[in-house]
């Protein structure tokens, strides 16, 4: 294993080091527990965001901490959910008196994680509602699984979220515009190569030479299969027909499409992507309003891409167009 | 002889040793069917839970149980921090107060951590979770006549039940979005579980 | 090889493909000769900036392309410097009648038909001037040889040239400026993994499971040494003192650190390694004003990074901060 | 025999060949030294260039190498798009208008397209680029007693030029970046320039 890191047990605590160095105009780092919190936090009257989740998927969550988006983030060990405390913590640093909404992916641990954190939370008179992502169209949902893992849309939710709050809209209406969002939002990844986390050391997967793994989390987990490597619009094709499919995406629609890079993916491959997904979606007849092109929710090195497409409404619209001012996600500012 | 609160330090050190040598096999473990993570996990709590038992005195089984819990909540995070945190919390609550457990309520406090784990994670029997070693085991020891051989026959059964992991498809955790390449893998927390109880035995037995 | 594309030889003009579709609402894009510039040019009376070079370093150029940074930029092959002829019709396409300049990177080739371009440019009564960027602390700098390569700076000088032409700066004085700021920057990267061009499908050079390479360029090509893989911290010092020595940096100099992806390293390895560098600038009494942490300048999918270092004035500094608004870099706006 | 416009035409088909036959051997070369490009770019321009040459009649040798520099100059980019494209465009300068070209204007076409990579590269002989192969084999046709003979020891010349690369440090180009380590690895460049040779002489035998 080859990482810019000094040891696999400092990488969390030296990235925020890192992230405080860089940021520190406009962001505080708390180390113990770890968490990332706008500096002029709390905002009074505004709904306060927080997210939060393993490392290794940056620049969520952290990146998004600012102006028009998140209002602090909870950073666990690599691939791993933090614990209760960081968000009781960041809750109470972000709660300007209109309450804290939690923007919680869809995974066991996550969830059980931001629980616990919640059931804190409430009995310190600070009101908090959940939000919970699960939009990754390549796992089964039913009600005796874990459920759908919640992936790209996570950015899009916290984004729009984030613009509501700005807009002083209300605990439960910013809560619902999440979940708005969640629900016309739909997911699927694959992955190129694995990925290694410092903590084991060795690659999440084995996959050949030439083969792909279709249907991948952002945890290096494996996913629903695998193939022989094909051309671009092949795996657009793969990704597109599941995620128009699920919805359904119909004619018409007006979609947010973002193509996500998994950490080690050139750029050039993600616009050459895009121009696959676009060729797709237009042949259904939707019309991309918004994109979004780059690596925003990784997985380390791994290489791959997902896409995500979003349902858009009027006000989802508005929100995403709303000025952000994040060290990943700027505009307007 | 009934559980006390140095058997019970002894247990969580004892714990703790196991879950430092097999850090590797747990992350091998995760790795396969998860996201690789669960030995380092382990191994960070159980380091941390260590640190707070030297820092201050626990008056009794229960206390030792709930300080470790604390510590796991709030250094482990992922999926096994709530649930380990959550069984030894209410473990430790079970048996709050009490110097010499004997066998029924040592079972009882077991049954208690047990219930807290699946009212978390809402994983039954079968799920391939930590709760398929968990489940007989304290099954094992409400059936037991004594606590010795209570424990034995938990740790063999917890053995069995890791075991029977293997075949099975994961309904709950990371694992279950393999679908059915979550079989003929060993699930890591029922793994973990596994040496809960043997180092519990060990500890009972000096 | 495994990438997202659909044939080696068709990924510069599907990528453009992309572009087009993610971003034909502020750029136009012209396929042959290969050129991307802003929708509203020319702009009459501004300088027009133009860059250009090989593909597989992206976001650079094309990303930089819009209003405060570049009005085009002109794409290669992959790590092939692009022809005269595109660079003609894309100096004719931004000329607003006030000159262009044109920012090369100090290649062989990228100088060679930059050269060629701009004897074409002149003949057509377009005033051309160009800036030449060399600032990588890795190659030996001498007379009888090839000079050193233009590597991180280049960004920095896109976006401080783009500020001034905004601002209406004369030619001279954007392309003095440009000057100014190459050689106030230094450079050195490094990798923890070769990486693969489309055309070669091979790595661009072999590495043990344990050695970095310290000192390479941004074409795969190898470095000046390799050696056993250290701590972040120590990288950052390899890198550095380098840096430090060439300009010299002194005590009290205001600078702008730069920590740049080669492409396929983690985020949040990136912000550990800013950390360090940080810390090392600290130690040399320098002040950090201005940051920059990503990947700006890339190598297809490498693993690695590097680091460069500006010694700030006020201009460079007002320039810097103007508004931006392209796709890679964007504030202000 | 003479240098004709045909004879020129099936010159510059034969080197399309070898490049798209040497491809992956030019691009191996350059991985080692530089960024394994050079077979793939040259390949990209020849391909261009007959696309070119069987758009249009060319009415001599001077019309056919000015047409296929110009392709070059407009395809290939890097660092050989310019040196050959202007190598191209000196020669075929120099041979215009001509259509049966001896020895003496052959040699002094090639001297113009030499002197024009020098000027625009500022190459010298020993920096380890296509100047170590050109060199030489300008210089036996210059020394040469008629074309065919010229030809041959222009060829022989090149390709010891281009070998003679291979204990070099690069001073010029991408590979001078590697300083020591640029030692042991016959240059790319010097090897397209051998090809280039090696065609002349065959498109002239027939
Ligand atoms: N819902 C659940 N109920 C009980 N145990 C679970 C549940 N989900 C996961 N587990 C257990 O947790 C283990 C994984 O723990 P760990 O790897 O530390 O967390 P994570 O899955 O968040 O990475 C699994 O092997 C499984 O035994
Ligand atoms: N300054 C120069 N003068 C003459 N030939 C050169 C010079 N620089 C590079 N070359 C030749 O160009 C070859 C590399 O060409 P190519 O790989 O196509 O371009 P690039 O180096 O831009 O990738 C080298 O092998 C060398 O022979
Ligand atoms: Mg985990
Ligand atoms: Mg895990
Ligand atoms: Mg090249
Ligand atoms: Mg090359």
């Amino acid at each position: 294993m080859k990482k810019l890191i000094n040891a696999p047990d400092a990488v969390l605590q030296d990235a925020l080091r890192g992230v405080e160095a860089a940021h520190g105009d406009r962001v505080r780092v708390s180390y113990d527990p770890a968490f990332i919190v706008r500096l002029d936090a709390p905002v009074q009257g505004k709904v306060g965001i927080i997210s939060g989740g393993g490392s290794g998927h940056e620049p969520m969550h952290g990146g998004y901490v600012g102006p028009g988006m998140l209002d602090a983030a909870c950073p666990g060990e690599v691939f791993t959910s933090p614990t209760p405390d960081q968000m009781t913590e960041a809750t109470k640093a972000v709660d300007g008196g209109a309450g804290v909404v939690h923007i919680v992916k869809n995974y066991t641990g996550d969830v059980m994680n931001f629980d616990m954190a919640a059931e804190l939370g409430r009995s310190e008179d600070i009101e908090v509602e959940t939000v919970l992502t699960n939009d990754d169209v390549a796992v089964e949902d039913s009600l005796y699984t874990a459920g759908r893992r919640g992936v790209g849309v996570t950015v899009l939710v916290e984004k729009i979220c984030g613009g509501a709050a700005e807009d002083h809209k209300s605990l439960k209406e910013v809560a619902d515009l999440g979940r708005r969002v969640n629900s016309a939002g739909r997911s699927m990844g694959m992955a190129l190569t694995p990925c290694i986390t410092p903590g084991s050391g060795n690659p999440s997967f084995e996959l050949g030479d030439d083969e792909v793994e279709i249907g991948i989390g952002i945890h290096g987990e494996p996913g629903r299969f695998r193939e022989k490597v094909g051309p671009a619009s092949q795996i657009a094709e793969r990704l597109m027909t599941p995620i128009l499919e699920d919805l359904p995406f119909s004619e018409g629609d007006r979609v947010l499409a973002f193509v996500n890079g998994m950490g080690g993916t050139p750029l050039i491959e993600l616009y050459l992507m895009y121009g696959e997904v676009a060729k797709i979606a237009g042949e259904h007849g939707l019309s991309i309003e918004r994109n979004l092109i780059g690596n925003f929710i990784t997985s380390l090195e791994m290489q791959g891409c997902s896409i995500t497409l979003l349902k858009l409404d009027d006000e989802m619209l508005r929100y995403w167009d709303a000025p952000v001012n994040t060290p990943a996600l700027r505009w307007g500012a | 002889m009934p559980v006390t609160r140095d058997a019970t330090l002894d247990w969580m050190k004892r714990f703790a040793g196991e879950m430092a040598e097999h850090r590797a096999e747990l992350v091998a473990l995760d790795t396969a069917i998860g996201d690789g993570d669960h030995g380092t996990n382990m191994n960070r709590g159980m380091t941390k839970a260590l640190e707070k038992l030297d820092g201050a005195e626990q008056a009794d089984p229960g206390a030792v149980l709930k300080t470790v819990a604390m510590a796991l909540v709030s250094s482990v995070g992922g999926a096994a921090g709530p649930l380990y945190g959550t069984l030894f919390l209410q473990m430790g609550g079970a048996l709050a107060g009490e110097t010499e457990v004997d066998l029924p309520r040592y079972a009882a406090a077991w049954r208690k951590g047990l219930e807290g784990v699946q009212a978390r994670g809402k994983a039954q029997p079968g799920d391939k979770t930590m709760v398929d070693a968990m489940t007989p085991a304290v099954e094992a020891l409400e059936g037991a006549s004594d606590l010795d051989s209570g424990l034995q026959a938990a740790v063999q059964a917890a053995e069995e039940g890791m075991k029977a992991t293997t075949p099975l498809i994961a309904r709950k955790g990371r694992a279950s979005y393999l679908g059915e390449r979550s079989k003929d893998h060993q699930d890591p927390g029922a793994t973990s579980t596994y040496y809960l109880f043997k180092t519990a035995a060990e500890a009972l037995a000096g």
